[in-house]
């Protein structure tokens, strides 16, 4: 039901169809995704997966769930970073784990602030950001990326871990809306705005647009990713879908339940693929 | 043992309000509807001094500033209590959320991941490790992975940490200077055997070991009344099967 | 015109005059300050003066004008930590400047995303927080406090400077309005909020107290200072004169002109002191 | 030389707007009412490729992150171009925005301060100095205190920097490798000579140096009316003076 707009600009940002918002990803692409609560691009994973992207770094801002469940699955990823991929009380990853198990990607094990200083380093041009905690465990010990660095400020010795900027090459989420000149609202979700601020542009698909100005009041200002960070805008109604879109829509139990059950097996995935990502018997 | 005028988990819903007393500021994670509950009946107990950010309520979550502010919070010091569980639990207080088996990271078994622990279990002072199972699969001599590690007193930077280990039989005291758990009380119902038996990490044991206080009737009211209310906004089906009675009258 | 609310809460916030709020201060305190465009708390800053605080190290986040000319003149300063001191088009900051030539105070010259870094860095309870430029400057050579270390990302030779984390005691600042719970309408100044959780506590002077809950919507709590990093606050209409506050009063010209000409000498300072903060002829 | 058909302030700006082209985003500070409305006019003139963010407006300010946006802006490579000033500037392209004269802090001249200039000269790409006062006083062989220091070619990371210097009398290009000024256009009604004598740098200059490029009509008409109206929203008292007739027309 993606409304077929075409090459168009809203503001200076380009308003494109849903394939052509997942055609600019690459593969090999660095992307960095919300958790399954915060506003995923669900629609946009699954015309990822039509593209048969390979190789992406997927950096999940702090944690995620079905959406690399299924571009494990579909053998989309070649490395994954996170502090946790869990589908909630939909049960286990399966295609996660069943991808780890057989070394298709690359993890690293992180914790979530962790995660959240290495993209704000980025986005403030920083190499490093300095996170208390992480000594003595296994996350630091399977991080060769991570430095420990002597405290210069005490005089005491007082090591504490620095972490390398992540700097995605896209942020990739879904929102409510954006208005008429492609400034996106993101409420509290301050991590989307972290997310953008660290990658080179920011792919987004919303609800709607909107003719409204996102900027035009000191309210409705303060929930706003400007528009000078975004790459391209898809309206795509239900675009979370089969996820929650913070308290616009739930998420879909049923059909996450059968998510579920069929992709226990790469079998069951792939028929779930045909009937649900490739045949788009979905919201779009 | 006949039935208890209470049930399991209104007895760690009331053990956890009791470790929270003259906490400020208490969170609680993903899927934690009984530190959760915990956490509302310490505040309604609190005579308006304790702030409680559920995560996941609406009514209950007072943060602006995205899902980095609660990690912000602990390391300004403002966070007091947190509630961090584990896969493996050992017995220096070692957890791993991340997997067991095998070598990683192609475990045998996998979880979720580290989610903060790995920063949290440094910074907040009153870490209450909760895992309802207590087997010897859980509590183990060693984790195989450590997601966060118990304390050193190595002398790095370390304001936080756990001060012990609740599970469905007993309550572990974190004794720091010794890094070893202590059973300070067993539950009512069961015995320091039962817990030896399914206990995988040494532990010291007192001569004699005192039954989990029990909740009074005040108490019991109160939470399956307001703070069963409460929590129902954000977990309603655990609402619905512990407190039924609640539930039935369609609060 | 303040309410004397006496001693009061909302939500769990205690709710004070101005006299009270201000009592809150010691003398020494470390106090972080916007600037004059943010909302400055110019009454609670007159209220600091009729108290005669004496030794506060004034953070400015990163600039300050009038409130640091009237502090200083005042004689209430120990250290001004700041990337600028200007009355913009008012003229020059002859309080400031004579206090300083005088040796009546420390000066800690830095530039505004040192300030930034350093305010962030006590916000997420880091010891310090790296930043980039600085090299070669007469602002790193005069600041003993912070560091060059070598970045260790880097295998060539690539200086970086730390900035350690300023932690100061309160954060001082006046806003549109509080709800009724003690949340704090800050808009998209979110040098508020970096100071806020910087701070042991904030100090928030507010037009009014609205019987509202801004964090029921999404809208509005994305523009909110949430109350757990309040410490108290006063009802005080016109509370930023004569500065402005936002789009929502304007500079009082007439009465900065005024400032600016009265405050060349310290006896023209005494005097308007004595007409406009003693007296309290100002807003409140 | 008979009165120009353009000001002193539209040259600047229309030369200011040509050394903007093929920026994509480019702000301007506090008080800048010439750098403003040249960023404006050369958005005008990109068709829709640049954005531009003047400090103080409200229609052309696009930041929502606060005072800290603009500095992460040029942290993250997107901020093209920045205007800095100084009390004084030397040959070698330091600035002071500090002070003069004396031993800091108690120097005999006190300017406000060093704002971001510590940090924007050495990540913005294309920052433009820009003062009008061109004279011995501020063109100094060398600054008393270096606010931001001109490049060193040093090896140190230095993704920004200065093209060149705008004064009233003309425009200094910056040679990063030789780490002087070269004189590349004097503005018209003004000679080489009068540069020299105003300068207390020494910088390299051609044996015929141009004439700064003059607006053509086009130009002066889309200054006067579009862009006149845009920057008078941040500066009118600026717009009252340079376009009066634009200002008597109510616009």
């Amino acid at each position: 039901m993606t409304k077929e707009l075409g090459p168009n600009l809203i503001g200076q940002v380009p308003l494109q169809d849903l394939d052509r918002l997942a055609a600019q990803i690459p593969h090999g692409a660095k992307i960095a995704v919300p958790p399954d609560y915060s506003g995923v691009a669900m629609a946009l994973t699954r015309a990822m997966i039509r593209r048969s992207l390979r190789d992406l770094h997927v950096v999940c801002v702090p944690i995620s769930g079905l959406q690399v469940d299924m571009l494990a699955g579909a053998g989309c990823i070649g490395t994954v970073e996170t502090s946790a991929i869990t589908l909630g009380e939909y049960g286990t990853a399966h295609r996660f784990q069943a991808a780890l198990r057989a070394k298709q990607f690359r993890m690293m094990d992180a914790t979530c602030p962790a995660v959240h200083a290495a993209i704000q380093a980025a986005g403030k041009g920083l190499p490093f950001m300095p996170l208390r905690g992480l000594l003595g465990t296994d996350l630091l010990k399977n991080r060769p990326d991570w430095q420990v660095i002597d405290n210069p400020f005490e005089k005491h010795n007082d090591p504490i871990v620095l972490l390398p900027a992540i700097k995605p090459d896209f942020a990739v989420f879904h929102a409510p809306f954006a208005d008429r000149n492609g400034n996106v609202f993101i409420g509290r979700r301050r991590e989307l705005v972290a997310m953008a601020h660290a990658s080179t542009a920011s792919l987004v698909t919303v609800e709607e647009i909107r003719d409204v100005d996102l900027l035009a009041s000191e309210e409705s200002a303060a929930g706003t990713l400007t528009a000078a960070y975004i790459g391209g805008i898809a309206e795509v109604p239900r675009g979370a879908w089969p996820l929650k879109l913070w308290d616009i829509y739930e998420y879909d139990e049923a059909h996450l339940k059968l998510y579920g059950e069929m992709a226990r097996t790469a079998e069951g995935f792939a028929r779930y693929c045909d009937e649900f990502v490739h045949d788009r018997k979905a919201a779009e | 043992m006949t039935a208890l005028p209470f049930s399991r988990q209104e007895l760690l819903i009331t053990t956890i309000a009791r470790l929270l007393q003259g906490c400020r500021l208490v969170a609680t994670g993903a899927s934690s509807p009984i530190p959760g509950a915990g956490a509302l009946l310490a505040r309604a107990q609190s005579g308006g001094h304790m702030r409680v950010n559920v995560l996941g309520s609406v009514r209950n979550d007072f943060l602006c500033d995205g899902g980095v502010e609660l990690f912000d919070l602990a390391g300004q010091g403002r966070l007091d209590a947190f509630f961090l569980g584990g896969g493996q639990i050992d017995g220096e207080a070692n957890i791993n959320l991340v997997g067991a088996g095998g070598v990683y990271p192609q475990t045998d078994v996998r979880w979720p991941g580290s989610f903060g622990s790995g920063y949290l279990y440094y910074l907040v002072p009153r870490v209450i490790l909760f895992r309802e199972e207590h087997s010897r699969r859980v509590l183990v001599p060693k984790v195989d992975f450590i997601s966060s590690a118990g304390p050193k007193n190595d002398g790095t930077y370390r304001p936080g940490g756990p001060i012990g280990l609740l599970t469905n039989l007993c309550w572990f005291a974190f004794d720091r200077d010794k890094r070893r758990f202590r059973l300070e009380s067993v539950h009512p119902g069961h015995s320091v055997e039962e817990v030896r038996d399914h206990t995988g990490f040494d532990f010291d044991c007192p001569a004699s070991v005192a039954a989990t206080a029990a909740p009074d009737a005040d108490i019991l009211t109160l939470l399956r009344t307001r703070i069963a209310r409460e929590i129902a906004e954000t977990y309603p089906r655990f609402v619905a099967q512990v407190f039924p009675d609640l539930a039935a009258a369609g609060d």
